[in-house]
């Protein structure tokens, strides 16, 4: 049983000498409400792999199955927030897409808005808000996308650590609430350990699957407690003699 | 080193820069930018009437060639009071209005399509530019050929002038989306109908206004002599009008016309104006350059 | 070069001429191609020409000094004359008689028939709309500027007559050639040839007219110019064939596409080319102008300056016209 | 729940997205590329007479009105193998590259300066549109007032037709630089000229490019018209082939001239959108859409 | 002796109701040679501060001054890249409007491309880098400024833990040879620990200083070293008071 399953995918951006081979190879099966983060070098194809997953591109190779007839929901690594709209509208905008009546639509922003700390800021445009406050009203965007299957790439990498702590909480409350599957990618490995039921390793250029490592410490967990440290210490130690190997 | 300190105030910005700086200085009251608004205007139009006069006072050209701005401005005076001016400028305005708003509709619709569907792209993208070089009187046999001595044959004149300008506004608004939104909007559930409603034309609104004002530009052009296709009975207008002061040799009325047809444009530059600023100041580009 | 009245005697003057390439003005057109006014000018005298679609565009260059002379039709003429307050331009010979008739459909038999039909003219208040609204009055039918009235009159370009002629948009045309012969080709006829209704069966369609800031400074030119204007005109009546063909020849090569030579033989024998600019009819036009309600009445003082063309006729032996 | 799994290829795309995607498929092989290039221009050229010449099939016109493809198309191959077409294309051309380049100098330095000078821009920012809008014949009088029967009169008409045009480009791309480039261009030192030769030009490349297009459109229509301003006898042009070929009521010469006026368009066309390809290819905004 | 002195430094974003004070009375004085981390919540006025600092945007209230005669280079929060350019291209730019002779650019470029581990894709154009490569291109082109104040964004936030560590020598190295003043913004504390002299923790809406920590472990320094963890766990603690306080 699975909720997203990738065969063999690659991906190559270009053509002739100047091509990137971006993925090689790269299988992996995620189960429902299973929560995995991905984590590998800068440029080793995160990014690539998660829109290929959305759909938003066309693998070179191999195939894609997602669960049930929605395309994953992606939050990507840039805010991309549209600067015609207010951050309240924003956000408002994939529940209206889905057709959610007008009131019940004002009610989720406002609960959406409160979960990512943006209250006070629904009027705003999006030029208005700081970097960590555009990440947020992404994610609150993001999260306003009532499909199963869920993509984050470095959702939190703005934020400081409290922010980032308090944020966690709540999106592990609405993963569970929700019986979401996620991937995630972070280049934060105890974030990684914090959160996942499993961490997937990518090698550099060409990106491919070089370890995954299951997280089988009980939830409640925190970020700073020893199980989540040693989680991450181990993965630490597989990325820096992957990064090594590479030269970077 | 505190010498060496340099306070950001009078930092080392020189030239344009300085220029562009100095003039973004908050004028606050209400009254003041009103007056900040104006007088350079003002002071525009008063120095090309002084050099106008300056000419004229140096016995270039004799009066009946390049009349002093006086007499226009009389000629202007009596124009405006006359009935024909008000029924000729009614016509011309509604004209123009019907015209520029099929122009726009058919525009729109051409531009969203050959923007997105590769196909058509390929079959009659590079005829828009194309057909947009044409001038007015080639079409003009087309016209009467196709709608008679009707005002439909002014429309078609028109729209010809102005849908391509604005197509063309359209494709190149289109193309310049920066591809992360239009991901972004078809991730969160935007398709078809909708990726165009809520992404693609609010995404390309800026330069689409841009388009409407250059097809207004056309739309105008063309009218003015497309009004001459079809001189109606009971129906003055001022593409007639201008025409007939033309071959009246009536340098005084053809200015004075002229006057009218730069008061209409700086109207309508308003409203394309402040919809332009409206966008502007949502986007946050507002107050960048010297706007 | 600004003006050309400088020419105070040293190098050679230039002489600025105007035309347009049409039949109506067959002497200047033909003279130009064949040279007769280069001939007559002298090497003295440079001469240089351009031509007009449209009477506007050449009273523009008169009067902002860039053009010196140019053949023009009655109605620009007048206008010149009285918007400039009598100042910028002075009518020293004629060239063109004739050419105009009302052309409509074949099934319109007499002036009864036009009731409720659409006539087109060439322009608003200009001598063919005057001569249609003034004949259409004393028929006893009404007309208005707005095309109102018992015949409605739509001024339109002549380039699109053709057009709505057939089209069936207008039932009838007052043309000058060569519109009216390729309305005739088109399938209408003629139904009032405007010769029938002038004393002679004469009246202006065109003359040539000279600025007179240029005409005080070179009178000696504008008299060479009115001798040329004399020999062209004795070409174009002596050797008609080779006038035509020079005609086709010459609005070639402006419009890329030889004029139809035989549209010119058909347009040939309404026209009558004469020194005479007829300055009568042009008298009597205004005086219908102002009657049926166009314009108002304009002093024509000192319009004709004929002593030149005179003087050119004399010594080319041929009989004097009347200064008015 | 396998079953319920839905694979990439045939997801729920519909409608407009999914002939978007469809021609989006690459042609891999050069001459497939060519192909599919120039196929759907073919067809559409096909259709266009077939759609024509079946309305000359239906009598609904007589032939002298409307006439038939292969009449026009006899009288282009005779029209183009003359000596007049080729001098009046080669005197019309040149005129266009002269007039059009003085008009991209002017429109450029003004369109500068207006959108980065605040003064300028109260002045005669919304001045640019009204000009926009004036028709070429009432440019005329002035045009000979200033610059009497020369080819300058016609290059005042195609300037004033086209800068404006090209002067509002250059504010509209100015207006929507994104603030983040401007303050990261001043930041690494680039003031004053090098702020605009490095950072401002560049940045608003695409709209540059496509006010040169619009400007473009705006100087042949106004070299069209203006071409009669002053007719040489020996020196003839398209312009004034035009017109003339209307006022003879030429129908079949005026279809081609209309013919050769769209393929210098297309041409035209075909250089801007080579020159714009180059750039969206640059800023990673080519494939997007339908291109 | 300061080479960036604020005092009393406010910035109001805005006006009337909807006006926001993003920054109340900040003064610092930052010592020449001296590299400072600034750190506090999202949306505390971290960005404001270092925009006026590089001379981007005027203070509401209060007075800046900086040492020389030059304005601080700023590497901002986005990575800003000209999207025209290549990634050699954007690098050379600033070395270009310097007047650095071509053939002495082409060696520095290479250098800073070889620096942020971006040697290889010298010729691609912005969009086709990702998130952390374009990150460090932005860092190259920033360090290609030859001033001798220098202001970072959170130059790393978007990189994996490795390249971090290699970047974190490398801006060290960079720092003492040119004897740099650097002000940097962080939200990574331990970041902060490990390469600056002295952390400045700012309170959110409006900001204010509310903590200064010297940092007085010898160099070279470990980010994984007990002493870094220390100074981190000091003024985690004090962030975590503050944003408590905000709710946020
Ligand atoms: N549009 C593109 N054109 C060409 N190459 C691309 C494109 N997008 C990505 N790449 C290349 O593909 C590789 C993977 O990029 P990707 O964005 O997936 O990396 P990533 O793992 O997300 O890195 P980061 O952590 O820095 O965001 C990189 O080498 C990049 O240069
Ligand atoms: N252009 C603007 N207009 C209005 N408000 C603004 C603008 N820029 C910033 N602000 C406001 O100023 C405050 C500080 O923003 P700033 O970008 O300096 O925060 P920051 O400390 O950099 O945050 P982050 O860590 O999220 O990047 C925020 O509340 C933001 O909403
Ligand atoms: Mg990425
Ligand atoms: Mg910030």
């Amino acid at each position: 049983m699975t909720s997203v399953a990738l065969t063999g995918i690659t991906k190559v951006y270009g053509r002739g000498p100047s091509a990137v081979l971006a993925l090689d190879g790269v299988s992996l099966n995620v189960a429902p409400g299973e929560f995995v983060c991905l984590v590998g070098a800068s440029g080793c194809g995160k990014s690539t792999l998660l829109s290929l997953v959305a759909g938003l591109d066309r693998p070179s190779g191999g195939s894609i199955a997602v669960e049930g007839g929605t395309t994953p929901g992606l939050m990507f690594q840039e805010p991309a927030l549209f600067p015609w709209l207010t951050v309240r509208a924003n956000v408002e905008l994939p529940l209206k897409l889905a057709g959610v009546p007008r009131a019940e639509r004002k009610a989720r922003v406002a609960e959406l808005l409160g979960t990512v700390h943006l209250g006070e800021f629904g009027d705003r445009q999006p030029h208005e808000l700081s970097g960590g406050m555009r990440q947020r009203a992404a994610l609150a965007r993001t999260l306003a996308l009532d499909t199963p299957v869920l993509l984050m790439d470095e959702p939190f990498g703005a934020l400081d650590a409290m922010t980032r702590d308090i944020l966690h909480d709540e999106l592990e409350r609405i993963w569970s609430e929700r019986r979401l599957t996620v991937v995630f990618v972070t280049h934060n490995v105890r974030e990684a350990a914090r959160l996942s039921d499993r961490i997937v390793l990518l090698s550099s250029r060409p990106g491919r699957v070089i370890s995954e490592t299951r997280v089988d410490i009980p939830r409640p967990r925190r970020i700073d407690s020893s199980d989540v440290a040693a989680i991450a210490a181990k993965v630490t130690e597989e990325l820096r003699r992957e990064v090594g190997r590479h030269g970077q | 080193m505190a010498n060496d300190v340099l306070t950001r105030d009078d930092s080392t910005i020189s030239g344009l820069d300085a220029l562009e700086i100095a003039s973004k200085q908050k004028v606050t009251s209400r009254v003041g930018r009103l007056w900040s608004a104006t007088w350079p205007k003002v002071a525009a139009i008063a120095i090309a009437i002084f050099i106008w006069q300056v000419v004229v006072w140096s016995g270039w050209k004799p009066p009946y060639s390049l009349p002093p701005p006086a007499d226009v401005f009389s000629d202007l005076g009596r124009y405006v009071t006359e009935g024909a001016f008000w029924h000729g400028l009614a016509t011309t305005l509604r004209r123009a209005a019907v015209g520029f708003a099929a122009a726009v509709a058919i525009g729109l619709a051409v531009g969203l399509a050959v923007a997105r569907v590769r196909i058509l792209r390929a079959a009659i993208g590079s005829m828009i530019t194309a057909l947009q070089t044409m001038p007015s009187i080639a079409w003009f046999p087309l016209a009467i050929l196709l709608f008679q001595l009707s005002e439909q044959a002014i429309f078609f004149v028109v729209v010809l002038g102005a849908a391509p300008s604005i197509a063309n506004g359209v494709i190149y608004g289109l193309d310049y989306i920066p591809p992360l939104l239009l991901r972004a909007g078809r991730n969160i559930g935007a398709r078809g109908a909708s990726l165009y409603r809520y992404v693609i034309v609010p995404a390309a609104l800026p330069a689409i206004i841009a388009g409407l004002k250059q097809g207004w530009a056309f739309a105008w052009r063309s009218l003015m002599a497309g009004e001459l296709l079809v001189v109606i009975a009971t129906k003055t207008s001022i593409g007639a009008q201008l025409t007939y002061a033309r071959e009246l040799s009536e340098a005084e009325r053809l200015m004075s016309i002229m006057i009218v047809i730069l008061v209409v444009g700086l109207v309508v530059d308003a409203a394309f104006g402040a919809a332009d600023r409206a966008v502007r100041r949502r986007w946050g580009v507002l107050d960048q350059a010297g706007a | 070069g600004d003006d050309s009245g400088d020419g105070g005697g040293s190098g050679p003057v230039t002489l600025r001429l105007g035309y347009f390439p049409n039949i109506t003005h067959a002497p200047a057109v033909a003279g130009v191609e064949k040279g007769i006014f280069a001939e007559k000018l002298g090497s003295g005298v440079k001469l240089e020409t351009t031509t007009f679609n449209a009477g506007p565009a050449a009273v523009e260059a008169i009067f902002s000094g860039a053009l010196d002379a140019t053949y023009i039709g009655p109605n620009p003429t007048v206008n010149a004359f009285s918007k400039s307050k009598g100042e910028a331009i002075r009518v020293i010979s004629g060239a063109a008689s004739g050419g105009v008739a009302l052309v409509v459909k074949p099934e319109i038999n007499n002036a009864e028939d036009l009731k409720g039909k659409k006539i087109a003219t060439p322009q608003l208040g200009n001598t063919q709309d005057v001569a249609l609204r003034y004949w259409l009055k004393e028929k006893g039918f009404t007309t208005t500027k707005e095309g109102g009235g018992d015949v409605s009159i739509v001024p339109q370009e002549n380039a699109q007559t053709l057009e709505t002629f057939q089209s069936g948009a207008i039932q009838g045309a007052w043309v000058p050639e060569p519109f009216v012969s390729r309305l005739v080709n088109a399938g209408g006829k003629v139904l009032v040839d405007e010769r029938s209704l002038w004393p002679d069966g004469k009246f202006v369609i065109t003359n040539l007219i000279v600025s007179k800031k240029f005409l005080d400074a070179h009178p000696d030119v504008v008299q060479k110019l009115v001798e040329g204007q004399v020999a062209a005109n004795d070409f174009v009546n002596e050797q008609p064939a080779e006038a035509q063909q020079a005609i086709s020849t010459h609005i070639g090569k402006i419009t890329g596409k030889p004029l139809d030579i035989k549209l010119i033989e058909q347009a040939w024998p309404s026209l009558t080319f004469t020194n005479d600019p007829i300055a009568s009819s042009l008298k009597t036009g205004l005086d219908h102008a102002v009657a049926v309600g166009l314009t108002e009445p304009v002093d024509l003082n000192g319009l004709y300056d004929l002593k030149y063309l005179n003087e050119a006729l004399k010594v080319a032996g041929e009989p004097e016209v009347v200064q008015p």
